[in-house]
């Protein structure tokens, strides 16, 4: 039955990258299985070359489905067209590449920007005038940064925010870097009571330069933190009130991959995966049991 | 008078890595003259010193251990971060597996986390010493694969540590008015001043940093120095990692530490060490780690653009590094001596210390041929 | 005393080709080993073509790291230098404003400007290599972020019929497990490569600079002694070596069409780990040009490897550190043997830091 | 009558932080004369031919080339100009092949011409008789041939003025005699020839002119012809040297059947001397002579597990002992100077004080260190002892002349107060002064019970001081002389007949 097994080359980020790829690296294993019906093998480089050269290999290989979810999103262009003259064919998911449509099959994707577009909703609704931001960015460039820098800088741009202190990890998702982003802005004496963290790292970074402050935050206090990626140790901050709102950014993909595959019933195109945004409010014990990412410290637990 | 002399030349070295601090200090104060403001918040001071203090402790721990490894040799060990982080990473599960912490459970953690970065060291010291592998190379191995072995350890994920005694070492014990990573980043440091003075720990390193042939017919086993000198790297990256986990309350395998290397090989650099090895001054790497992070706070300080950060920390680096570089500053000796003999009208040779001590100081530091 | 009688001593090999013919060797070895074990993988000649494909950037910083380091220095900036170009490049051919030939230029212009900054601070300022270009580094990632941060794509028709043209060897090609026939291609930043590797090996070996910067690598003060301008080298050989980021730039944007904040990121270790592994040594002095497209293939086999093999994601980093580790001990290994063998040839000082006294009089 | 003058060096004067290396030194230099430059160590010779060079820049005086001032930035001026110079620590890189070496830096041409390069090395190494190949690497060569070569490069250059500065104190008798050879030809030519060495004999052998320097100063110049060496000795002194005839031997009062200090059977060493016996005896003053390349360095480097001892036994007063590394022998009460100062001996960037300590730290392990007044006075003790001329304790040893570097090392040794000392070429760049002086602390070590080898290219040296030859050849020992029988015809019968 060995002839059976469908070809799978996954070209995928390092596990290591976070706790989100982590999750979805092994969502990737588990689900294209051999018992699953699938002979895959996946490649995990940040490396665009590496990547690249990965693709290529698995389009020389000849798999059936060549799965990409890619360190850049430019400059595929070469690698697609390869995939599409050898008869592979390409899926995207988690991460965008910008080039044409016609040349991949269908892409399943995390909105950054959308992503970006519920905290900032959140903060335009929840928080109340004036809203003095400090916007922590993670590594720069990345299609994380970007898509959820966009819309903040959108909303200060129309003046419905004040972008007080604006900061970056540089080339790391670093909570030290993010800590010392608002230490920086407190020894500059901005007033601010949003702090927009764009991963919940670096939320945790800028929450201990506030504690180490003396400045009060979460549900009662005077700064709004909010945080990305669901890891499960936020969504207790914010169930705890010591967080304000956390936003979901889904690791996994490979089921809905999988079942396009088997269906044979692929749909064009980009489709988004659903996100949703969670408040002290909202959140309840299943969205961390079932959403959530890495392990769940317990209820009541806050990471200081 | 030829006391002080004597003096001033023993401090000479520290003239490159001070003068750059101090430069990074003005800078600060006058942008704002609250810069060395500090505060009282929850009984612990606060302030930009405070912050800089605790914000360096790792770097400056790294840096130690940099410049030894440096000094024997002769080259970098790029793994620190990422050692720091596999080190930790058993710190952590040690912990979380030991049921109940208290003190003991901390400090066997500790001891254990210590044991492994020697490993690590070993590892690293092995292929420098015995297989004559450059040291770049040699770590770049765990480099490149260190933070998978950290990740496994983690189990795969990023690794809670909510208990009360990390807690208070990664901020500050109830009662004591100084950050916890402050006194121990300042026990680090007395405990390897002891070190230093009552072993020939700087003797040794240096005769093999130097030539280590002629220290190999002195009685110094060269391969057994650098191998010593990587065993401390392992332990000051263990100590490192162990700050950091305990400052950030969770095992980040990923971020924790990252490209830390670059900072600390430039503070042993700012610190008046040639990176080719040979003599050595820790206190010069203590201040270069200080100087980096000041820097890297001024440049938020000024508010430079996020985007833009790293193009001003190149440019003031190439600035400070050029005001210090051995020729501008023999440069502006000939200038001050041509400025003395028009006001003086006096033999410029019969200067002070001072300009020997630049020279002496120009001369260690253009050895690296 | 009495007349010696020392016998005419053998010429032997030196340093610098040892190690690259060990180098040369170990890739051998390992490559053979690929094929037997991943005959689907790496029998098929694209294999080893795409190495250069998609690597020419990579093999072209190479080359311009190994001068710096004969030359007895180091250059960290390469990577970003070469990321610089890619964005610049892009975005110069993207406005519309300008063509190829000006992106060519351009390309050569930043990494120029590297090249001479970096040398002058270092070589005229006496500045420690490492710091300078870790803040050109710094400086050429700050530059690239400021310019700008998204990926974006070339489109322009000129630079993509450039990048697109290929050569292609139908009777190397292979037809892959769906049937599909895959032909052998050649893309033309190889010839980049290949040019480059020539007039850079023949400038080592046969020209006055090439000379002057072993002599410069392998003892600052005895060259200085021997009437050698020592600052001139070292600054010409940063310079080449910014020269060289800068084409590798526009190489780069040539294999992938696209500028990118990644780009060229950790180039600067690779490069380094490449020309170790190709026989070139971080102090200076030693090395065979040669050696560091040598490296370079060993690198990427490497990766190659990994992928062939379908190593568990976890264990991808470390594997292929342990690759590396394995690679690096045979070469350390080979190169003791080669003392205890009594080869008759004395490494030199800075080489023979921990070996017992010269053993060669032994042979005699 | 003189000929005209091609170099004036006027009112030199040079200082290093905390030393006046020369001042106000004025020199001349003819066409085709042999100028020979005198000092003691530390007098400053070196450091004038270094400014000549333009590798030093000078704080006051001028140089006039051939009637024109000149200023050199770099050696590259000074070569371009028509100056070549043999530098003291030989100024060639190792890594490079022996042609490179002789060709590089001063061919104006853009390329490289490998095959004519090598044949004229070839050609000129022939001629010399120095026995390398064009394309071995340099550091392959013994020290001796590289400053053959080093010289061979000089000579090759075309030069109007060669400088040698200590040429020929790696270099032998015979090779010596092709050195002055070549002089001599090259004088005929119109070159001027500066030279500086310790051998006083040397100097009137082949020099025309004599000018002393003192501590920095210009004593005066001479006419080799017109100044004994008696006068010749006290200007470089400043006072007379004392009489080397009242050295007076060390004879052992002992008998050969007391137990040795140490003895060693069937002893070799990865360096590749044949396995070899070896006794010496309390307060006796043994030497190793033979050719170069002979094998002396080598067997007592096995002494001190210096190379990896392979095979053999030792006995230390009798008893059996582990002698793996220097170490192991440094415990044991042994000590060792080496022969390659630069390379073995001294540690360049470490202060004086450091250098001076060593040996005694290290021996007495690596958590005790002595305090920094001990180490002081250690260091303070032995400078005045030996007269080594440093502007400090703190000064970093390389930057010492050549001559007072070996001294710190000496000095490092006798710190230890070992038992058996062993000293390869311990008076090698030394001044005569300071020679006798060493030669004479030997004698008084031994008549205190120290054992001492040592090893001299000197046979005259050796001679007076060792109360036992052991003569080699080809790395095997071929005999060994004592008492009457010591003499130099003896010692070349031996080495000619032996093996
Ligand atoms: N680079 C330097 N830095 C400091 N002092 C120096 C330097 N070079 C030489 N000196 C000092 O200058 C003095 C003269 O040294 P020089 O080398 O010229 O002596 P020399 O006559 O050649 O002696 P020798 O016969 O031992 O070679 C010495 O006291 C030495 O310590
Ligand atoms: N045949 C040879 N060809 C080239 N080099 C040689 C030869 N023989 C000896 N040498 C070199 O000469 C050096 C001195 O050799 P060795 O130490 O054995 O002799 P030695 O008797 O101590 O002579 P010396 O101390 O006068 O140099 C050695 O390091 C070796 O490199
Ligand atoms: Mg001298
Ligand atoms: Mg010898």
């Amino acid at each position: 039955a060995a002839e059976e097994l469908i070809r799978v080359g996954i070209v995928n980020l390092p596990p290591e990258e976070s706790g989100y790829r982590q999750a979805n690296v092994e969502d990737m294993s588990r689900v294209f299985s051999r018992e699953n019906g699938y002979d895959a093998k996946q490649t995990n480089t940040a490396d665009v070359n590496e990547q690249m050269a990965a693709a290529m290999g698995y389009i020389r290989d000849g798999v059936d489905y060549l799965l990409i979810s890619a360190a850049h999103a430019s400059g595929w262009d070469d690698a697609l067209l390869a995939a599409k003259r050898a008869g592979v064919r390409v899926i995207l998911f988690d991460r965008a590449i910008d080039t044409d449509p016609s040349n991949y099959e269908a892409a399943l994707l995390s909105d950054m920007h959308y992503e970006g577009q519920l905290a900032t909703d959140w903060v335009l609704n929840n928080v109340p005038e004036p809203i003095n931001l400090i916007l922590i960015r993670g590594q720069l460039g990345s299609a994380a940064e970007i898509g959820r820098s966009a819309p903040v800088l959108n909303a200060a741009q129309e003046g419905k925010l004040n972008l007080v202190w604006d900061g970056t990890g540089g080339d790391t998702w670093s909570l030290e870097e993010a800590r010392k982003v608002v230490e920086a802005a407190i020894a500059a004496g901005k007033d601010f009571n949003v702090i927009y963290a764009q991963n919940d790292g670096m939320a945790q970074g800028a929450v201990q330069a506030l504690e180490a402050a003396g400045i009060s935050h979460g549900k009662n206090g005077k700064v709004k933190i909010i945080g990305f990626d669901f890891n499960r140790f936020a969504l207790r901050n914010v169930q705890a009130g010591y967080w304000d709102a956390d936003v979901q950014c889904n690791p996994r993909q490979a089921a809905q991959i999988d079942q396009w595959i088997k269906s044979g019933n692929i749909p064009a195109g980009i489709v988004y995966q659903e996100e949703i945004i969670l408040d002290t409010d909202t959140i309840i014990d299943e969205h961390i049991e079932n959403y959530g990412i890495n392990p769940d410290p317990g209820k009541g637990v806050i990471t200081r | 008078m030829s006391l002080l002399k004597v003096r001033f030349n023993r401090w000479s070295h520290l003239f490159l890595p001070l003068s750059v601090l101090v430069i990074l200090l003005l800078i600060n104060l006058i942008k704002g003259v609250d810069y060395f403001k500090i505060t009282m918040v929850n009984g612990v001071f606060y302030g930009n010193i405070p912050n800089i203090l605790f914000g360096a402790a790792e770097l400056v721990i790294l840096s130690i251990g940099m410049t030894l490894v440096t000094a024997a040799a002769c080259g970098q060990d790029i793994s620190i971060g990422e050692s720091g982080a596999i080190s930790s990473a058993i710190f952590v599960q040690y912990v979380l597996n030991a049921g109940e912490v208290t003190i003991w459970t901390i400090l066997a953690g500790f001891l254990l986390s210590c044991v492994a970065g020697m490993l690590i060291g070993a590892f690293n010291g092995t292929l420098v010493s015995y297989f004559n592998v450059q040291p770049m190379v040699a770590t770049l191995i765990l480099f490149l694969g260190g933070r998978s072995i950290a990740f496994i350890i983690d189990g795969k994920v990023s690794p809670i540590l909510a208990n009360p005694i990390s807690n208070q070492i990664g901020t500050f014990i109830p009662g004591v008015p100084i950050q916890t990573p402050i006194i121990l980043t300042v026990v680090f440091i007395v405990l390897v001043a002891v070190v230093l003075k009552t072993t020939n720990l700087r003797l040794y390193v240096e005769a093999v940093g130097v030539n280590p042939s002629a220290a190999r017919l002195n009685g110094i086993n060269p391969k057994k120095i650098i191998f010593l000198t990587f065993l401390i790297m392992g332990v000051c990256s263990a100590v490192a990692g162990f700050l950091a986990v305990n400052k950030a309350g969770r095992h980040d395998s990923v971020n924790l530490l990252k490209f830390i290397m670059m900072d600390a090989i430039l503070a042993v650099a700012l610190g008046g060490n040639s990176l080719a090895g040979g003599k050595f001054s820790i206190t010069g790497s203590i201040i270069g780690a200080y100087t980096i992070e000041v820097l890297n706070r001024t440049l938020l300080r000024l508010e430079v653009n996020p985007e833009a950060i790293k193009a001003f920390k190149a440019v003031f680096i190439i600035i400070l590094m050029v005001i210090a570089s051995p020729v501008v500053r023999a440069f502006a000796r000939k200038l001050l001596d041509k400025a003395k003999t028009i006001v003086t009208g006096d033999s410029v040779r019969q200067t002070g210390a001072l300009d020997e001590a630049v020279v002496s100081m120009t001369d260690s530091s253009g050895k690296e041929e | 005393m009495g007349p010696l009688n020392r016998s005419q001593t053998k010429a032997r090999l030196s340093n610098s080709t040892l190690l690259f013919i060990i180098a040369g060797i170990i890739f051998l070895l390992m490559y053979g080993i690929a094929l037997i074990s991943f005959p689907v993988s790496f029998r098929q000649f694209q294999t080893f073509f795409d190495f250069f494909n998609l690597n020419a950037a990579l093999f072209i910083v190479t080359l311009g790291m190994c001068i710096v380091m004969i030359g007895g220095g180091i250059d960290i900036s390469v990577g970003a230098v070469c990321g610089l170009v890619t964005m610049a490049c892009a975005m110069l051919l993207q406005s519309g404003t300008g063509n190829v030939w000006g992106a060519l230029f351009l390309a050569l212009g930043i990494g120029l400007a590297f090249g001479l900054m970096h040398g002058f601070l270092i070589a005229y300022l006496e500045i420690q290599p490492f710091i300078i270009t870790l803040a050109g580094m710094f400086l050429a990632q700050g530059l690239l972020t400021t310019l700008h941060k998204e990926p974006l794509n070339v489109t322009i028709p000129a630079f993509v019929a450039l990048r697109r043209f290929t050569i292609e060897i139908p009777w190397l090609g292979t037809v892959n497990r769906l049937g599909v026939f895959i032909p052998c291609e050649i893309k033309p930043s190889v010839f980049v490569v290949v040019v480059l590797v020539v007039i850079y090996a023949v400038m080592m070996k046969w020209s006055r600079f090439g000379r002057n910067l072993y002599a410069v690598g392998g003892n600052r003060q005895s060259a200085r002694m021997l009437g050698i301008n020592v600052k001139k080298t070292i600054f010409l050989s940063y310079v080449l070596c910014g020269l060289t980021a800068g084409i590798s730039g526009f190489v780069f944007l040539m294999t992938t069409g696209a500028g990118n904040i990644g780009n060229g990121s950790l180039y600067e270790i690779k490069a380094i780990a490449a020309n170790v592994m190709g026989g070139i040594m971080l102090n200076g002095g030693v090395g065979n040009l040669l050696g560091a497209p040598i490296g370079t293939l060993t690198l990427l086999t490497i990766n190659e490897l990994i992928r062939a093999a379908g190593v568990q994601s976890n264990l991808q980093a470390i594997v292929s550190g342990l690759l590396l580790y394995l690679f690096i001990v045979l070469q350390s290994i080979v190169m003791s043997l080669r003392d205890r063998r009594k080869f008759r040839l004395a490494l030199p000082p800075w080489l023979r830091r921990f070996r017992e006294h010269d053993q060669e009089e032994a042979a005699n | 009558m003189r000929s005209e003058i091609i170099l004036r060096m006027e009112g030199i004067s040079k200082s290093f932080p905390g030393v006046r290396a020369l001042h106000n030194v004025d020199f001349v230099l003819r066409r085709g004369e042999i100028h020979a430059l005198m000092g003691e160590n530390g007098a400053g010779k070196s450091t004038l031919i270094k400014i000549l060079n333009g590798v030093y820049e000078k704080d006051a005086g001028r140089i006039i080339l051939e009637g024109r001032p000149v200023h050199f930035k770099s050696p590259q001026d000074a070569q371009n100009m028509g100056i070549g110079t043999v530098f003291q620590e030989i100024a060639l890189c190792p890594n490079l092949t022996v042609a490179d070496n002789m060709f590089i830096g001063r061919s104006r041409d853009a390329v490289v011409r490998w095959k004519q390069m090598n044949e004229k090395t070839a050609e000129m190494l022939n001629s010399l008789g120095i026995p390398a190949s064009p394309t071995q690497e340099l550091a392959s060569c013994s020290l001796a041939v590289q400053q053959m070569i080093a010289i061979a490069r000089a000579v090759d250059m075309d030069c109007k003025i060669l400088i040698l500065d200590e040429p020929t104190s790696s270099l032998d008798e015979d090779e010596t005699k092709k050195l002055f050879a070549l002089m001599r030809e090259l004088k005929s030519r119109g070159v001027g020839i500066i030279f500086i060495t310790h051998f006083i004999d040397e100097v009137y052998e082949i020099s025309d002119t004599i000018t002393v320097l003192r501590n920095g100063e210009l004593i005066g110049e001479y006419e080799t012809a017109a100044l004994s060496q008696i006068e010749l000795i006290s200007k470089m002194m400043g006072k007379a040297l004392s009489d080397v005839a009242a050295i007076k031997k060390h004879e052992l009062s002992q008998s050969d059947a007391s137990v040795p200090v140490f003895a060693a059977k069937d002893l070799s060493s990865t360096a590749g001397v044949r396995p070899f016996d070896f006794t010496i005896h309390e307060g006796e003053v043994n030497g190793f002579a033979g050719l170069l390349g002979s094998g002396r360095s080598e067997s007592v480097r096995a002494f001190f597990a210096a190379d990896k001892v392979t095979s053999g036994e030792v006995k230390i007063k009798g008893k059996r002992a582990k002698i793996r590394t220097p170490l192991d022998a440094m415990k044991q009460g042994i000590g060792y100077l080496p022969e390659d100062r630069k390379a073995e001996g001294i540690i360049g960037e470490l202060s004086v004080r450091d250098n001076i300590i060593l040996a005694l730290q290290v021996m007495k392990g690596f958590f005790k260190p002595l305090s920094r007044k001990q180490a002081e006075e250690f260091a303070n003790q032995y400078i005045q002892l030996l007269g080594i001329k440093t502007p400090s304790i703190d000064t970093p040893i390389k930057s010492l002349s050549g001559g007072n570097q070996q001294k710190v090392i000496l000095a490092r040794w006798l710190l230890t107060h070992p038992m058996y000392l062993i000293l390869d070429e311990p008076t090698r760049g030394i001044d005569v002064g300071t020679k006798v002086e060493i030669q004479k602390l030997i004698l008084k070590l031994a008549e205190d019970g120290m054992s001492l080898t040592f090893i001299s290219s000197e046979i005259d040296e050796m001679l007076r001081v060792c109360s036992r030859l052991i003569v080699m050849k080809d790395r095997e020992i071929v005999g060994e002389l004592r008492g009457a029988n010591l003499t130099e015809q003896n010692v070349m019968h031996m080495i000619a007949q032996g093996g």
